[in-house]
Formats: structure tokens, C-alpha cells, sequence
């Protein structure tokens, strides 16, 4: 039973306006640009947001009027700083206001790891003595019944969907991830919904071989998106290199709320879907940020 | 020898290396602290360990340049390449001896704020991108290093937000310091060095206060308070910050040959 | 720098009496038979095992009378059934008394989880009615400070000692892992200190060409052991197969104690080590255990 | 076709498929429930998927017998391999539908012990292995079927050690059932099945007692009771199990063509 589907029925299907969404949770790399992209055409709107660092796609989302949640640790411009949207949407409501829940890498991280335990919370001793906590109602401060010493209790969080994004897959969704991993397996266990995006897809035989590099259950995924350079212009290891350039273009032109039309307009609105979008970006940039250098992983042998 | 003609930045390289101890856990950021984990590692520090919180763990420096932690040559020659939460575990376990971030703003305590300018219940001044895991290193690791631009407008009495907790405030229960760490149940840890484009700073932990230890060549403790929101305070040794080696900067020069950071 | 060892040595470093350690932490493969045969020539006493399903190794530590105290899910013979030593033991006194806090596979795993994440605890509604929070003192029972409900509060535990044993490591101590995992993860994170017993001792760059696959952080190994069928008579995905006939046998011989120590003398105490005990197992059973047909891992490229 | 040659356990291993429904995530143990799964899948539950608290997910069965769930086949095609803790929090996060285990003990009310027999305080008379997994299944699947030899001195009307709950005690606050896992917290779940040597009881959940539901052919209602040390309640529809088919019975023996696990 093939869980293929194009990135537009995916989306039509399993996001629902309202919906809370975790993305972008491999931190820098596999960041899944297609869907967020389409996210916008559809103009779901009062989206909330997951993730840990988000590099940029978060900020395309608020910019577009998607979001009314923020529940991450960083929404901005890696390899740049500041993300405008953001800024604009927080300092002035344009588009929209946005609420923001503040957590850490770690905390998020541990809210979904929470979730994919059935466990109600998990203590921490991180950002006791932040004002994130403060901030941020989903956090509890108490004290440990072991020895009354202070605790942060990170509430468990279940995204209503998660957005993997993996290098390969098979049509049921039993998926390959490698290189950095993030905060990818908290995220797809402790979804209600699970999205996949490949890169490649690939028989069943090929994942079963190695099971241990298979990043969660299959039961668990409900579409299986093959999308070719779904996450540029970030990386997917062993497929194509961050492209810092769109990183840096984006930043200089959406300084202002014009110019982040303008960029919408060029590279997402006028954009029918990824297919489209690779053609746009052209052979030679594709060529550049192609792999130039394998690195085969060692053998490993399954056998009996 | 001390070299004449270097960066700031280079030389900000050269004094966050310093902090790195030889077979130390580092957590690594981006930028001027992976340059001087790179310098560390060649010079006094051959077995530290670099950690980041993308889930990666290395024992050498990339080979290249890196935009981002996640960039692809920082995966390849990796000791471990694991979650980001398994990983930032570690650190909350007590694993990681010296941590690095950086802030938007710093104050006398050594708190920083990376969320918030203004009025974080209402419309703020500036929204800044947040923690990443600038709030977890500050909260969790042995030591901390802050490494910072140097301008009166981020050197404040007391920050808007506390993302980051250095030493918290004197209150009722007590001073700021090592104390108030316990006070709030941090585990450990708290700021040891401020190293900023003009100076460099260390903690006093009883009372949570920085202290000017060294000033940049070519400042002077004058233009230091000009551009710090606080009355400083000297350390008993306070001194010109010692330059950088010609050895130092090659090496700083080979792993980052166009400047990119340290320009 | 080299952390290779002889078991002779990295034991008698490491293995301090009253130990606390992890064994046999990934389940019923990789169990480190020649690690516990090690313990019992050196007499080690006053142990305390911490494991989850403890196929065979705990039972003879515990007839050895190498153990005073259980941290475990399950002790006693996977194929088989009940361990004699073990009902011995707790029975009779024989050889010695031992005290047994149970727990289940899964709050074992919480336990050395929690450790590895530096949190005090995580709760979970597993056991909640069961006995054994009652009879294991290591539990609390509380209540959600979120809602109120009940929860089982199962405190970090933190092993002196973990032995994890694995496919192959360089001699630094970056290891490889395959297969079943169980809990080697969480030992290892959460242990103090590390002894790794290798099937294979491999360059560096093989590691390192798949980090991925690394099972923990070399920093916290301090011995690295050589030791092929160093897990026999329990299997090594890739390496060998599981030799049901000696724990049937094992089960038959132990019944008494007699028995019991008639078997050790054959396997443990007249054998100097793990090679003079593999030239005992001779070369027909050991090829009879050896991987018939080899299953490689599909191809895995880190290339940039 | 129903067959007339059969082992006891044979018809356990049907009956046990039979609790099985088609999509379901099923934690499947060792020996009878593991030919179960392959039953099931072969006939009335090809979309059934198998979990192992080693780690491991499977839509298959292994194509060769185990001896345990960690030999190397039960690997071989697996969909994912994974930690054990990983896995049993899916289960506790409740994507588990059904879950198998067995015991030495048993009371009417389905509560199980796996640990001790005797005073547990104190020398008891018998250390059993302890839970291994069967606490926690038994805690957070949302069904449970036990799988148990029908002796009298294994069917008590009341365990010495309660290692896995099933529906408790009734107590000063209400009855046993499912009334009584809310009140100490569980999350779901409970036995709905107990498959014997003898006999099918499904349970009441209102009063958490086991019902008699079907008989073995060649055994009577008077044989069971015997064998059990309460007083045996027959649900409504109480009658005889129905055998296996001549189909089923093929398909067991190919799992498990020298009957080590169903002789």
C-alpha cells in the first residue's frame, strides 16, 4: 500500500488550518523548503510552529501570515542573524501578531522526547534562573520529590504533524536519515501525524537492509513525498550542499515588508510546485552545490 | 614572538583559545569559538573534544569553513554523529568542562539576553532570534566563555530578558554569584571570561561581578567604561591583554584564510 | 592513544569491589560472557548487576558469589527458563544472600536514561498497581504536579562501570554497533566509566566514515578490549549466532549447586581467558555458529 | 474444515490469532504469541505490524523459529531497529493495540506474577525471573491477552506478587476492573483475554473478574474448575473453543515444523 503522494495532496490532506507543526528538526541541514513553500500557496493560516534553531523557513512562514504560534528556540538567519519577518511580525503585527512560547534546544527537544515516551514531562535543570520559563507557560517550575532541590518540568508536546525530511525512503515511508539527525526521531515519534519527504525513493530492500539507519515506524507516516531538492537551499548529506548564497540573498531583501513580497513572489507564488522551482534555480547552480567528493560508509554486515 | 598586525577578532580568537584546558570537552559555537577550538587543538590543547548541538562530536577541527554547524565537512571525520537531545544531555550530566556562546546584550552579571529588547510582555523594541542552545550551555556547562562585540548599548546594567543565566542578581535571599547559581538549582557552572572586542573580563564568584582582567593593546580602561553601561571593576592583575603569536595568527589564518569571521 | 587491553587488565583497573555495573545491556545478544568470567577468576565481590533481561551472565556472577545486589528486569535463562544460582541465591543463601531491587525493561532503561540526560528522574505510568514499586525502594510514587494523576517517579541510576560490547572499535574507543541495541545507548551514556569489548579492532577512518552508527562517545571509555567470541555463547549480529545448545546444557548442569560449580570449573576457572576458552569450544562448534550468508548494509554516501 | 489432530497448544496459538485484529501494532513475546503473529498475518491480519521490546518492528514474521527475540533472523528484514527504550515508549505514548504475555501465576482478576512465590519480604519459596517486559506491557498496552498453562496451582485467587497489573483488587474505593487501573493512574489497557492449556476467559471489565468463555475440545466446564483456584464465572455465551482449521494448523507447522514450541 504505496503512501506516494505529491507535495500539494500531501499538504491539502494532512495539514489542517489550525494544525501545529514540527519542522525544520534536523537543525541546519534537511530543512523542508518545499513544504513550507507550499504551506504558503495553500495559505494555511494560524499555523503553530515547532522546532529547535529554524534557519529561515520559519521566518518565510510568519512573513506570509501562516502562523499565529511560535513554540522554538530560535527563528532567525543562521549563517545571517536577525530574521525580519519575524521581527516585523513580533514588533509591529505585520502581517499578523504572533505569539511566541520560548524554549531552548534542549527543552524542546525534551518536550518532544516527553511525548514519544508517554511520559507527562521531563525534569531538567536547564534555564533555571532564565526568564524563558517566565516567558513561556508551557514550562513548570517545581521541585524534585527526591530531594526538593528546584526543577523545570518540560510538559510533553505532541505536533498535531511532523515534517521529516529523510534522504531516502521506500513507498510505505521506512526511511534512511543520516548526517545530522537533530531533534528528527523526538519529532516523528512524538507526532500524532508524520509527513515524510525523500530525497530518493527506494525498495523496500534497500531500508530493510540496514534497519538500525531507519529513523522511525512506518506505521506512523501518512504521506511519503518524493521531492528532489526539497531542502534546498539548505543541505542533505550525500545529495547537495547548503546554497549560503540564497541564505544571504534572502536576508538583504527582506528587510523590508516589500521586499519580502518581492523574494515570495519570485521564488514561492509564482513557483507551481519543487519541479518547478529546480528548474528555476538552473543547471549551473545545481551543479555547484552537487556533491563533488563521495564518502562511502564502511561495510556492514547483517548476516546469520 | 607577539605579532603587530592582527584583527580584533583574531586576537579575540587567540584569547578564547587560552580558556580551552588540554583534554576538555568544549561545546562549540559557530564562528570566532570554532576558530579558537581549531587554534587550541594545534597548540596547548592537542586532545580536547569538540561537541555541538546539531549531535556531532569531534575530535579535530573541519577541514573547511563552516556556515553553520550542520554544514556537511563538519559530519565528515566526526568521532559520533548522534540526536541533538542525547547530545545536550550529556552536557546537563556534566560532561562538557567549557562551553562558548555568545549575546546580543550582556550585563554586569553576566547575563545575556539573545530574546527580547524592551518589553518582553508587550510589543518589544527588538525580537531577537532566542536561546538555540545558548540558555542550555549557559545553564549546564562546567564553564562558560561569552564572546561579544564590545558596545555601550550591549553592555547594560541589567539586561531586558535573561536568556542565558550568568549570575543571576542579588536579592533578598542573598548576593548574585556562585550563590545565587545554587539559589535557582543550576547545577553547576557560570560565566569564567568575557572576551570582548576590546577587552577581556573575568567573574568574581562570590559577588557574580565581572572584572576587567585585560585590555586589548591599543584601548585603554578609559574607553573600556566609555563603552560599558556599568562601573567597572579591576581585577587585582589587570593588565594589557598579551597579543597574539605569529604562530597563533598563521594558524587562525590557515582555517579561515579569507576572513570570513575574523576580518 | 591507545586504549587496548587484555580483559585480565581492563577488569582488574576498572572492576573495583562493590562495583556497580551494567552487563548484558543489549539484551540477549552482544552479552559479555568472557567480561564475567573475568570477574569471577578475579574474585570479584560485593557487585551490584544492572541490566534489563539478564540472559545467563547475572546467574553465574551470582553462583560465583561475585554479587551482592540486583538492579535488573528479568534474571535467568532466555531459552531455558528459571537461573538456579539465582533461585539458589535468594532461597537459600547459597552461596550468599543478595539483595534484588526488580524492575521492568522499560523503567530500567528510564533509570539509565534519566542519568544519561543529567534529570533527576522521569516519570512514567508503567507499574503504576504493580508490586514492584513496593518492593523496589529505587521507585517513588507521586503525583503529576501538571494534573495531579499519578505517575512512578524512576530516579536516574548511574552505573560505576558499563561493559558495552560491540561489533568493532579503533583502538580509541569509537565504536560501531549493530543489530539489536537494547539499552547499550543508555548504559553507556550514563555510566561512569566504560570498558568496550570489541569483536573486531578496526582503523579509525571505518568508524569515522559512519558516525552515525557510533554508539557513544569515546571520551568515556577507558578500556578497550580485543576479544573475538568474546559473547559466546549469545550471538553477534554479523559475527556469530546465538549457541542455544550451550544454555540448554548450562540450564541442565546447574540445577545443584555441585553442578554449578562443576561447570565453572570447566568453562570459567580452568580456562585462563577468553582464547584458551574459544580453542576449548573447537573448531567444529565454532564453525558451526559462524554467518552462513552475509547480509550488507545498503550503500550510505556522506559525501558533500 | 475444522481439524481433529491437534496439540493443546496448537489451539492456543489459534486462539491467540485470533485476538488479533487486521492493522493493529501487536508487542508480541516469544514462543505461542510469536506463531500467533504469523498465524494472524497469514490469514484474517496481513497488515498486522510485530513490535519487540529488543527494539525491533517487523511486517513480517522471521522467516526462520527464534529461540530469542534478539536472534540474528528476527533482524533480517525487521523494519526498524531501534532501543528498547525507544520502543517501549511508543507503547507507552499507546501505539501498542495489543499485547501478549504469560506468567507462573494468575488470579480472577487477570493480575499476574512473574517474580516471586512466597513471601516476597522475606526467603520466599520460589524466585521466579521477574517482569523482564511483562509489567510494562501488561501496564500500557491497550489489550492484553495472557497465554498460561491451565494448573491449579498457577490459577489463584489471589498472586503473592502482583508483577504485572491486570484489573488490581477491589479496596475501600471501588472495585477491581477497569475502575480500579484510573484510580492507581494506568493509562488503559487491561487483559480481555486468558488463552489455557484448557480454556478461553475473557474478562468483565466492571468487576475485572475473568469469565470462562470457551472450553477446549476433550475438556469440561467441571476439568477447569478443578484446575482453578476460584470459582469459575461463565460468561453469557460460554461454550465450547472452537478447534482449528485444517489451513490454521498447516500454517503453525510451517512456522514450526519440529513442534519445539507447540509438541
Amino acid at each position: 500500500m504505496s503512501k506516494l503522494m505529491t507535495m500539494r495532496d500531501a499538504v491539502a490532506h494532512y495539514v489542517p488550518d489550525g494544525a501545529s507543526i514540527a519542522a525544520g528538526v534536523a537543525l541546519e541541514p534537511l530543512i523542508p523548503f518545499a513544504f513550507g513553500h507550499e504551506l504558503i500557496r495553500q495559505q494555511k493560516r494560524e499555523l503553530t510552529l515547532i522546532g529547535p534553531i529554524s534557519d529561515m523557513l520559519f521566518d518565510q512562514l510568519i512573513g506570509a501570515g501562516c502562523v499565529s504560534r511560535i513554540q522554538a528556540a530560535w527563528v532567525g538567519n543562521v549563517s545571517e542573524g536577525l530574521g525580519h519577518c519575524y521581527r516585523r511580525a513580533i514588533e509591529k503585527g505585520v502581517p499578523r501578531s504572533l505569539m511566541v512560547q520560548e524554549f531552548s534546544n534542549h527543552t524542546i527537544g525534551l518536550a518532544l522526547l516527553a511525548a514519544s515516551l508517554g511520559a507527562p514531562f521531563i525534569p531538567t535543570r536547564s534555564l533555571l534562573g532564565s526568564d524563558i520559563p517566565r516567558q513561556n507557560p508551557h514550562f513548570l517550575l517545581s521541585s524534585s520529590p527526591l530531594d526538593g532541590s528546584p526543577v523545570l518540568l518540560v510538559p510533553a508536546l505532541r505536533p498535531d504533524v511532523a515534517l521529516i525530511s529523510v534522504q531516502r525512503s521506500d513507498e510505505q515511508g521506512n526511511a534512511h536519515l543520516w548526517g545530522n539527525l537533530g531533534i528528527s526521531q523526538e519529532a516523528m515519534l512524538a507526532a500524532q501525524t508524520v509527513i515524510l519527504v525523500a530525497e530518493e525513493i527506494v525498495a523496500r530492500e534497500v531500508i530493510a537492509s540496514d534497519p538500525n539507519r531507519v529513523i522511525g515506524p512506518s506505521y506512523k507516516v501518512r504521506a511519503v513525498v518524493h521531492e528532489p531538492w526539497g531542502a534546498h537551499p539548505s543541505a542533505v548529506q550525500g545529495y547537495y550542499n547548503r546554497d549560503h548564497a540564497m541564505f544571504a540573498d534572502y536576508h538583504q531583501r527582506t528587510r523590508t515588508q516589500e521586499g519580502y513580497r518581492a523574494w515570495l513572489e519570485e521564488w514561492v507564488l509564482s513557483v507551481p510546485d519543487r519541479a518547478a522551482y529546480v528548474q528555476k534555480l538552473g543547471q549551473e547552480r545545481l551543479a555547484s552545490l552537487r556533491v563533488r567528493e563521495h564518502r562511502y560508509a564502511a561495510q556492514v554486515d547483517y548476516g546469520y | 614572538m607577539p605579532a603587530t598586525h592582527y584583527s580584533p577578532r583574531e586576537l579575540m580568537v587567540v584569547c578564547a583559545a587560552r580558556e580551552i584546558r588540554d583534554g576538555e570537552n568544549v561545546f562549540v559555537g559557530m564562528r570566532l569559538p570554532l576558530l579558537a577550538f581549531a587554534l587550541a587543538k594545534r597548540t596547548h590543547a592537542p586532545n580536547c573534544i569538540g561537541l555541538f548541538e546539531a549531535g556531532i562530536v569531534r575530535d579535530t577541527p573541519s577541514s573547511e569553513l563552516l556556515y553553520t554547524m550542520g554544514d556537511a565537512p563538519n559530519i565528515t571525520d566526526a568521532l559520533w554523529t548522534t540526536g541533538t537531545v542525547t547530545l545536550l544531555g550529556l552536557m546537563a550530566a556534566g560532561d562538557v568542562q567549557l562551553g562558548f556562546i555568545g549575546g546580543a546584550e550582556i550585563d554586569r552579571y553576566g547575563n545575556l539576553n539573545t530574546s527580547v529588547i524592551g518589553n518582553w510582555r508587550d510589543r518589544p523594541r527588538v525580537r531577537l532570534p532566542g536561546s538555540g542552545g545558548g540558555a542550555d550551555i549557559a545553564s549546564l556547562a562546567q564553564r562558560l566563555a561569552i564572546i561579544m562585540p564590545h558596545e555601550r548599548h550591549r553592555f547594560r546594567e541589567r539586561v531586558d530578558f535573561v536568556t542565558s543565566p550568568g549570575y543571576g542578581y542579588p536579592d533578598e535571599h542573598g548576593p548574585a554569584g556562585v550563590s545565587w547559581r545554587k539559589r535557582v538549582g543550576l547545577p553547576r557552572g557560570g560565566p569564567v571570561a568575557l572576551i570582548t572586542t576590546m577587552a577581556v573580563f573575568i567573574f568574581d564568584p562570590e559577588t557574580g561581578e565581572a572584572l576587567l582582567q585585560s585590555y586589548h593593546p591599543g584601548t585603554s580602561i578609559e574607553q573600556i567604561q566609555e563603552q560599558t553601561d556599568w562601573p567597572l571593576r579591576l581585577a587585582p592583575s589587570c593588565r594589557e591583554t598579551k597579543p597574539p603569536t605569529e604562530e597563533e595568527l598563521r594558524l587562525i589564518r590557515e582555517c579561515d584564510p579569507h576572513g570570513v569571521w575574523t576580518a
